[in-house]
């Protein structure tokens, strides 16, 4: 009997426009530490949902120990032995650490009704052992750091071990992202050491650590499984190349029509800072130019754009606009000095689903719309259907509810929001996040009118390749640090593989 | 405009039916004067409710419309003798300021609006014991006559108090869907975050939806006591649960996002035909209140619209 | 371009941002510790200031007499509390509490029924309760009707019914075996308060000991992960408006007991007293902080406030605005902000 | 289940016939529906709530003395909520055209006039209790307005103190539990309670008023706190109702002084006669709530029925005072005894002089 722990055979799943997997097939065996690399967008969280009950398969099927497996929930996986343990933490800070280990399976220590608190501390205990976890089980989550939670999660998977039949696979989710080196190494031999017991999928960005651990390294692209790499052989700039695949052609990225940057500088950083995030971080943004930002979850790429949007402070460093220094303290700040936000998440932070489309493009700027307190609708609407054609907004009237739009529409209705707030700066954090592969290429076409127009853009792309095609120079930031920074003129791109070095 | 469904008529024929169900039983119910009548005794109910309305809207809520309104009744009585019509405006700036407090301790401390507002009634309570001196003070006849007449009298046949709540109607109406605020307010209740990221400052937004609160429970308490020809620190008393009633029966979200003034109005009009239609169909007054409950939950669950809502605490 | 090979790397240094998050998790628990005690200081607060007005206020017998006002509050919050960990609210406690006031008056030797079934009595009142409280849960579960309006609904159908069933009429109870649940002081110290200590210790249990009450505080965190773990969230709402309506319930038999009387207004004026307490307790409105025993703590700040205002011959209508400041100043103290995005 | 529905079922003619929907009230409470048979007139009590015993006595007077005559009879309830209140008689009134005789306990003393404009405006008649503006008067609006009943709550309040003080030898402290400050009745029987201490020249002292809202829970807990700051120098417990009176009782009986520390109330419920014969009230003062609510409608229906003229009445029998009866540890037995008959015919017969207004 083949000693495959976890099998997905030809798996597909779609999603409206896009292909997320496309045939994907992987093998784990027993005690073996499989490597999953892939870069944004390649099609891996979309595999992890389907492992983890999440999403259903189109087609194809995942087997445990050689069984195809239906798993309709995450309760479903996690008790058919695949467990994951997710980036953001799924660890509830209100329950001890037993608490969380046996959540939802505590009627084993049940008696007479009540739970036994002592025996399940001792269950629990036994499981932190084997992950070198000296804390009490009676801890509340609350007091533990990120990487001890973390501990926890593992913890819990491995506390199928004596309950469940089958072996077990635990997914681990790019577990080194907010690690120290100290906190990375215990984990690897924590895994080392786990391998008699159960198989690990490690997902991750960081390639030394990925050839460090694993056994045997799957490489995605593009919703389908590229290569199949045993550890022994690969080197970290062969894994690249495979991740990379071809570069896009510049015409995707409407590269001729990146312009140069003006030379009135609009927005300048200086030792910007904030704990626990990032530090030092200075650049220059001019009218027109691109400033894209590269790096992985954990580099406080995100928490910078939040601070440039006003919606965090930062603690050290000076902001200035058009060489007036200015303290951000909320978005609105931001906004009146020109500042816009277009939001990973445009359901939460982008635009109101209930709004028309006129409704959601004028908020920002809804004085200009109104005379004597009322409502200007005519105008509204007229400013709102200009911007409708010029962004080829696919909608049925500016009165339609945003809500019902596509993904990219959504997107466009956002930025005309700040078009129409006459924003000198944008901040794109993961614009083409979730958007269909057509509907890209019309924002990358926004992106290139935005900066014709005059504005001045910093884009965290979702995958490297988008950064490097859009920018005009690019900082690469790991660990909170600038590690780098390339110019990225038309025609003189720098290669990946030169920024990857700096970014993981 | 958006598509006519179901869903936002549905207070309209609800209060239709009850209206038929009543007239059929009583068809003395069912003549102009009467439904004058019942329109004019359900527009104090309105005056309060409506103010509530912008407070639901952005998915809060105000507990100290009751007291506010007892307290705007008391300055109304003590002041009316020496400061004439002047004592209108000072019992509306009570309820202005009343209304503030609860925002601002609401937006600076970052308390819910629940407690908040319930610390503030009972502030604003001991204010009205306090103006009052404890007792409840009569307007003289003449000063109803000459001061509260927008009140007490009638126009073209019509008592002044429909004339009065058609006005806040159409007033707050207009400012719902005419200005810039009114858009805010449905904004802040539908997706707060977008609302606070576009750059707009939502403090702002909050404090004015309960000024308007506060402004319009102490105009509901001026109205009152031109009604009942005095003001006591107890005069509002049993009006605040009727009153979030009546904002949730018509139809506005509880959790917030989706409303309007007239789905209020339609509200008032529903509790109050309620209330008064089993005194009209003789229901035993032992079951009234258990009829009211049931009914209070059967139009919540007609009328929300759960579209939006992930997941209702 | 060759580039050079990574894999001779030695793992990254120690990096910085890690140390800082460190630092910062450490400040954040000490906030958080504080802010975990602030009831109990504000309580003490509060004795030391009326203590120093009223000198007996530390009497013996005046702590003994804050506990028996105390005590059928403190049974009401238990219930309360669960339903407010999950972030779900119960408007229904004067209902519930009136109608099993009612029903348990009149299954104990009474002047208006012939029945005299005496402590056997407390079972149909606390299945009343359960009943009452199990429809809020289903119709809030059912009609996905927010526990604001279902309970406030609910509340009124109570209080209609008892209402109802007594017609007007009030219930003297003549049976003083069951009046001993109010009157009786084994070791000095009245019944109601023994019961109130029980349910104190059940409520802990539950809260501690049970899958429902660990699955509470995982709804409360986040409803979400707590489903995916497998956690039966509707059940255990239900579960958590069934054990609210028990505990109303229990607080109306004690009332019953305490007054020796059953009609419908017993319970006036109890529901805002009850939340506002669970809330000064330390326990959020948003579900997932706080528990019963913050609970306990809410109840004596307000009873000992009340009971203070009349020591210190507070003007009378002056004692309602002191409790609204009070509230504030609490609530203040305990709620935890940081994580609260926004405020509704 | 959606609203329509709900709406509709409430039309079943069953369901309202029958005076309340649930099999055990119609067991135990009152059916309050009497059908007519003398259709001209319908008769109603309005009150604030069923709920508490002296309202329910009140509303049972006036259902008797419907019966008697055979006349429709409806109780109004306001809930504690003076714009209900005047709505359901504003109904009523629109319900039977004008012909409706109203006997109206105020929930506020304001409402009285609003109530009585609106019945002289219908052509009924309306007797009204308690409280009405001091302005207000029957005369002023004849025939609609027949009369105020009300009971003098000052000089009724000071007797049932002066019962108090004797209970405890007429020397030391006393307290007192108001009501809802606001109330009129509640202002009275403060009144009251000041004269009769002031009376005694010295010898009793107030140590301490509080308003309990005539709520029994609010007294419970002021009276636990007036224990521990007084302890024993209270000598009388002075409260302005019996509902306020009981709850003292049990805070008094918590802490074994029941029967020690003497108790007084006002309304006359059978729980405080119960408490004066068991000794631990010193006293009540019995309104006969079954008189006031029949003859609040008898007077009335005489003048409708043409038996008397009310215009003519002289104004002791247009406003006038109803007897309160003291009851005390002397006379409760007999009191108990022949309960206070009352003669549907007799109509001025327990009043007692006409009302006097007073500076408040």
């Amino acid at each position: 009997m083949s000693d495959a722990v976890l099998e997905v055979e030809h798996v597909s799943k779609a999603f409206p426009g896009v292909k997320a997997l496309d045939d994907v097939s992987f093998r784990v065996n027993r005690g073996e530490v499989i490597g999953l690399i892939g870069e944004n967008g390649a099609g891996k969280s979309t595999l992890l949902k389907i492992l983890n009950g999440v999403y259903q398969p189109d087609a194809g099927a995942v087997k445990v120990d050689g069984r195809p497996v239906r798993l309709l929930s995450p309760r479903q996986a996690f008790d058919s032995g695949i467990a994951m343990v997710f980036q953001e933490q799924s660890v509830l800070s209100t329950l001890t650490v037993a608490e969380n280990i046996f959540l939802g399976r505590e009627q084993e220590f049940l008696r007479w009704g009540l739970i036994d608190k002592r025996r399940m501390n001792a269950a629990a205990a036994v499981e932190l052992k084997k992950v070198h976890l000296d804390i009490g089980p009676a801890t509340p989550c609350a007091r533990l750091t990120f990487a001890e939670r973390q501990m926890v999660e593992i913890a819990k998977a491995l506390s199928l071990d004596s309950r469940i039949a089958s072996d077990i696979t635990i997914l681990l989710d790019e577990p080194t992202s907010v690690l120290e080196s100290r906190e990375v190494e215990l984990l690897f031999s924590i895994i080392r050491d786990l391998k008699a017991r159960a198989s690990i999928v490690f997902i991750s960005h960081r390639l030394e650590e990925v050839l460090a651990i694993c056994d045997r390294i799957y490489v995605m692209r593009d919703g389908k499984v590229v290569a199949e790499v045993p550890a022994a052989e690969a080197t970290v700039h062969a894994l690249h190349t495979h991740m990379v695949g071809r570069q896009l052609h510049h015409e995707y990225y409407r590269e001729q029509r990146q312009s140069p940057p003006g030379d009135e500088v609009i927005l300048r950083a200086d030792g910007l800072g904030k704990a626990g995030a990032f530090r030092d971080v200075s650049f220059e943004l001019r009218a027109g130019e691109v400033l894209g930002i590269a790096g992985v979850i954990g580099s406080g790429r995100e928490e910078l754009a939040r601070v440039l949007a006003g919606h965090a402070a930062p603690d050290a460093g000076a902001l200035t606009v058009h060489g007036r220094p200015v303290r951000l303290a909320g978005a609105s700040d931001a906004v009146a000095n020109g500042i816009g936000l277009v939001p990973a998440e445009r359901k939460v932070e982008g635009l109101v689903a209930q709004f028309s489309v006129a409704e959601n493009m004028t908020l920002s700027a809804l004085g200009r719309f109104a005379s004597r307190g009322v409502i200007r609708f005519a105008a509204e609407r007229a400013e709102a259907a200009r911007w409708v054609e010029r962004l080829h907004v696919r909608t049925p009237s500016t009165a339609a509810m945003t809500g019902g739009l596509s993904g990219g529409n959504q997107q466009k209705v956002v930025l005309a929001k700040w078009r129409i707030a006459g924003v000198e700066v944008l901040i794109l954090d993961h614009p083409t996040r979730g958007i269909d592969v057509g509907a890209k290429e019309d924002v990358y076409e926004l992106v290139r009118d935005i900066t014709a127009d005059g504005l001045a853009v910093i884009l965290l792309g979702d995958t490297l390749d988008e950064v490097i095609g859009l920018s005009s120079r690019i900082l690469v930031m790991r660990d909170g640090a600038v590690t780098a920074t390339f110019d990225a003129p038309a025609g003189g791109k720098p290669e990946q593989v030169r920024i990857l070095e700096h970014m993981v | 405009m958006a598509r006519i469904d179901l869903q936002a008529w549905l207070p309209i024929l609800v209060l239709a039916a009850l209206v038929a169900v009543v007239s059929l039983y009583d068809p003395g119910f069912f003549t102009i004067a009467n439904l004058l009548e019942i329109t004019a005794n359900t527009m104090t109910l309105f005056l309060m409710a409506a103010g509530l309305t912008f407070v639901i809207m952005i998915g809060s809520i105000d507990l100290s419309v009751q007291s506010v309104a007892s307290m705007a009744s008391c300055i109304l009585a003590v002041f009316l003798p020496t400061l004439g019509l002047a004592a209108i405006p000072l019992a509306l700036l009570g309820g202005v300021v009343a209304g503030a407090l609860g925002a601002l301790i609401s937006t600076r401390l970052r308390i819910p609006t629940f407690i908040a507002t319930l610390a503030i009634s009972g502030v604003v309570l001991s204010a009205g014991f306090w103006i009052s001196n404890a007792q409840s003070i009569a307007i003289t006849a003449e000063a109803r006559d000459a001061w509260l007449g927008w009140v007490t009298g009638a126009f073209l046949g019509v008592p002044n108090e429909i004339w009065v709540g058609l006005v806040a109607l159409a007033g707050l109406s207009a400012l719902l869907q005419l200005t810039p605020f009114g858009r805010l307010i449905r904004g802040v209740g539908a997706q707060e975050q977008a609302v606070i990221a576009s750059g707009v400052r939502v403090e702002r937004v909050k404090l004015w939806a309960f000024v308007i609160s506060g402004f319009m429970a102490a105009l509901a308490g001026v109205t009152m006591a031109g009604r009942l020809g005095s003001g006591s620190p107890t005069l509002a008393n049993e009006f605040l649960l009727p009153a979030v009633a009546a904002v949730v029966v018509g139809g506005t979200a509880i959790t917030g996002g989706v409303g309007s003034i007239w789905r209020t109005f339609v509200g008032a009009l529903i509790i109050q035909v309620v209330r008064i239609g089993m005194t009209f169909m003789g229901v035993s007054v032992f079951v009234q209140q258990i009829i009211f409950g049931i009914l209070l939950i059967a139009a919540v669950a007609a009328t929300m619209d759960r579209s939006k809502i992930l997941v209702v605490k | 371009m060759a580039a050079q090979g990574l894999a001779g790397r030695a793992p990254r240094p120690a990096s910085a941002m890690a140390q800082e998050r460190r630092r910062a998790a450490a400040g954040g628990r000490l906030i958080e510790q504080w802010r975990r005690w602030a009831p109990v200081v504000v309580l003490i607060g509060l004795c030391l200031v009326i203590g120093a007005f009223n000198a007996n206020f530390f009497s013996t017998g005046n702590l003994v007499r804050l506990l028996n006002s105390a005590a059928i509050p403190v049974v009401l919050c238990m219930g309360a509390t669960f339903v407010i960990l999950m972030g779900s609210i119960d408007l229904s406690v004067e209902g519930v509490v009136a109608l099993a006031a009612v029903v348990a008056s009149l299954l104990v030797a009474n002047d208006v029924t012939a029945i005299a079934i005496g402590h056997l009595a407390i079972v149909p009142a606390l299945a009343v309760g359960a009943a009452l409280g199990f429809l809020n849960g289903w119709l809030h579960i059912r009609l996905k009707t927010p526990s604001f309006m279902t309970t406030l609904g609910m509340g009124f159908v109570g209080l209609g019914i008892a209402t109802a069933i007594l017609g007007g009429v009030t219930v003297r109870i003549s049976d003083q075996s069951f009046r001993y649940l109010s009157l009786g002081r084994p070791l000095g110290v009245p019944m109601a308060v023994w019961v109130a200590a029980l349910c104190v210790v059940v409520a802990l249990v539950i809260q501690e000991r049970t899958r429902f009450g660990r699955w509470v505080y995982a709804i409360g965190a986040d409803e979400v992960t707590a489903r995916q773990a497998g956690v039966p969230v509707e059940r255990t709402r239900i579960l958590a408006f069934v054990i609210a309506g028990v505990f109303a319930a229990l607080g109306g038999v004690l009332a019953a007991a305490q007054f020796g009387q059953g009609h419908a207004l017993i319970a006036n004026g109890r529901l805002f007293t009850t939340i506002a307490a669970v809330i000064v307790g330390g326990t959020a409105l948003s579900g997932g902080v706080g528990s019963v025993l913050n609970s306990v703590i809410g109840v004596f700040i307000v009873v000992v406030l009340a009971n203070g205002m009349v020591l210190m011959g507070i003007p009378p209508y002056v004692q309602q605005g002191a409790q609204g400041l009070l509230i504030i100043a609490a609530v203040a103290l305990a709620l935890d902000r940081s994580k609260l995005a926004v405020v509704k | 289940m959606t609203i329509t529905t709900a709406a509709g079922g409430i039309a079943r003619r069953s369901f309202l016939k029958g005076a309340a929907g649930l099999g055990a009230a119609g067991v135990l409470g009152a059916p309050f529906i009497v059908r007519a048979q003398d259709a001209t007139w319908t008769l109603a009590n309005s009150m604030r709530s069923v709920a508490n015993p002296y309202h329910a006595t009140f509303a049972k007077g006036g259902e008797e003395f419907a019966k008697s005559i055979g006349a429709t009879y409806e109780v109004l309830v306001t809930e504690g909520n003076s714009e209900k209140g005047i709505a359901d008689i504003k109904a009523l009134l629109q319900r039977t055209g004008g012909k409706l005789i109203l006997n109206v306990d105020p929930n506020d003393s304001p409402d009285a006039r609003t109530i009585v404009e609106e019945v002289q405006a219908a052509g009924g008649f309306v007797v009204t209790q308690w409280n009405k503006p001091d302005d207000l008067h029957p005369w002023d609006h004849d025939p609609n307005y027949v009369a105020h009943m009300s009971f003098d709550g000052v000089p009724n309040a000071e007797a049932v103190a002066n019962a108090l003080f004797a209970a405890f030898g007429g020397e030391g402290g006393v307290v007192a539990l108001g009501g809802i400050l606001s109330n009129v009745p509640a202002i009275e029987r403060k009144l009251g309670l000041d004269n009769a201490i002031a009376a005694t020249g010295g010898k009793v002292q107030l140590l301490d008023f509080q308003p309990a809202d005539w709520n029994e829970q609010k007294a419970f807990d002021i009276t636990q706190a007036w224990i521990t700051r007084f302890g024993d120098e209270i000598k009388g417990v002075f409260a302005a109702n019996d509902g306020m009176g009981l709850g003292a009782l049990e805070a008094l009986r918590q802490n074994g002084l029941a029967g020690t520390v003497p108790v007084v109330g006002i309304d006359g419920i059978d729980a405080a006669v119960a408490a004066i014969e068991a000794g631990e009230f010193a006293g009540t003062v019995a309104w006969d709530p079954f008189w006031t609510g029949s003859m609040g409608l008898a007077i009335p229906y005489a003048h409708a029925t043409g038996k008397i003229d009310i215009t003519k009445e002289p104004h002791e029998h247009r406003e006038f005072y109803g007897t309160g009866i003291v009851v005390t540890k002397d006379n409760v037995a007999e009191y108990k005894a022949n309960p206070p008959q009352t003669d549907f015919n007799d109509l001025w017969g327990k009043a007692t002089g006409q009302i006097q207004y007073r500076s408040a």
